[in-house]
């Protein structure tokens, strides 16, 4: 579901679904708090791949950010479509920063 | 043109998926992709509640879908046999959950999103309940290109 | 995997293009361009077969088809409540209406091509019938691009 | 569901329909008879537009075809993806002369 990769010092989660929705948003929420867990404070959700959320995916969005508290920073990177829709009518476009890709992403928590 | 199909899968998560393709394909010719996002998304928002609140996560349960493909507008139900939901919940002003500090964290949502964005995405909501079924219904009007 | 969903329309000519539409939209992600033309023309052949002579043309009779999409198969069932067809209808060699001679006008079909182009289309083809239904089971193997 | 147009003494028949089906197919062949009965003989269908034919659409083709008799000619145009295919898979590709696009049928007919 999800591959990683570590770039400048972030973590770069990459989810391999093209929708998270109800079915896997608890699956997606244990494998990003094992990174979390395990000691990654600045991450990437790489979202480029998946074409669809609901608002079960979302909220494990939102439990990540909320478990990884003030010290860590988790950026969301190449939403589009219905993905960044729903980011922006929920307006959690103001709780997690979306990039229009990982480099620029990286590049920003990296900095 | 009014048309109408029915579309029905068990109560499984994992099938919610492919009814909401069946009837993003239906509507299709009737709307812009923005409108498809928003009716699949009120789709999906609707059929998991039935899901995991009316039938509790069981499977097995039936999960109806009807679409009324109408001149000016598509017409979904979304239909269920589990007991009903309480009727106010529907009645919430449509932007409650999203009306966070986001400099709060503690107030960001995790859950309580779903009805809130159907009513967002659909031009009408309406529920009806009685002794045989439980019926969501959400209207989307068609906006024709002026001509 | 293995899932399915189910979908009905009442036995009017004019419904049968949503349903294929959305059983199309459904197969998509599993089968070729050409795949998904002969699961389509199968799919109206068989409806329209149910519609005309199972239902006499008759409105408001209900017809139903079954996607089971499985790890190597495709299960399309087509369901519906008419009296069955004779037995020994489905028996005919598959090429039978197509062996016309070209050049002589009067021997080019005009009609008898449904179910030869439903045997030819899929890779297996059964009418299951009892008291309270009939059925007719299509079958299409998925072929994965060797890897 | 057709709009007609005569060029070089040949009628051009464009069908606007994307599915010549068995709700179509009766108003399809009444449509064309009408074109028959009223004299045209060198007919071309243009089924660029069509992307969906079943054996009743099929059967009504060939029932104009009987009706034009030995005297005259229907050529069908434009057809692709699952229309070519079903031309070809009934033999129907052997009765109908195929052109790939209008202007190669009317200069056959014409000539
Ligand atoms: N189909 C339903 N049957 C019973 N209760 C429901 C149904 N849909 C919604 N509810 C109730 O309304 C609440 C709000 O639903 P919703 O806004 O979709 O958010 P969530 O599903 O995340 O809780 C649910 O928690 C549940 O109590
Ligand atoms: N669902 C059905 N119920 C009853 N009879 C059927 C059914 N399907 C096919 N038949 C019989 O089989 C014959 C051949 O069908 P088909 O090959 O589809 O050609 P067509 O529909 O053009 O006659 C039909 O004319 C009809 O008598």
């Amino acid at each position: 579901m999800l591959s990683t990769d570590v770039r400048k010092n972030v973590l770069v989660v990459r989810v391999a679904e093209k929708r998270i929705d109800a079915s896997k948003a608890p699956l997606f929420k244990d494998e990003i708090a094992k990174c979390i867990d395990a000691g990654q404070s600045q991450i990437v959700l790489d979202l480029s791949g998946v074409d669809f959320i609901d608002s079960s995916g979302l909220g494990a969005l939102v439990s990540c950010l909320k478990r990884l508290g003030p010290r860590g920073s988790l950026a969301v990177a190449g939403a589009t479509g219905a993905v960044s829709r729903l980011f922006t009518l929920t307006r959690m476009d103001k709780v997690f920063t979306l990039h229009p890709n990982v480099d620029s992403a990286v590049d920003q928590l990296s900095a | 043109m009014v048309s109408s199909i029915s579309l029905s899968i068990d109560s499984d998560l994992d099938k919610v998926s492919l009814l909401s393709r069946a009837v993003r394909a239906l509507c299709e010719d009737f709307l812009t992709a923005d409108e498809l996002d928003a009716v699949e998304l009120s789709l999906v928002e609707a059929i998991n509640n039935v899901i995991k609140h009316g039938y509790h996560g069981e499977k097995g349960k039936d999960v109806q879908v009807a679409v009324g493909l109408q001149t000016e507008q598509i017409v979904i139900d979304v239909i269920d046999h589990a007991p009903p939901m309480a009727p106010d919940v529907l009645e919430q002003p449509s932007d409650d959950p999203f009306n966070f500090d986001e400099a709060d964290l503690a107030q960001i949502p995790e859950g309580g999103m779903g009805l809130a964005l159907i009513r967002m995405n659909m031009d009408e909501v309406e529920y009806l309940s009685n002794e045989s079924e439980n019926r969501l219904r959400m209207v989307k009007r068609i906006e024709r290109p002026a001509s």
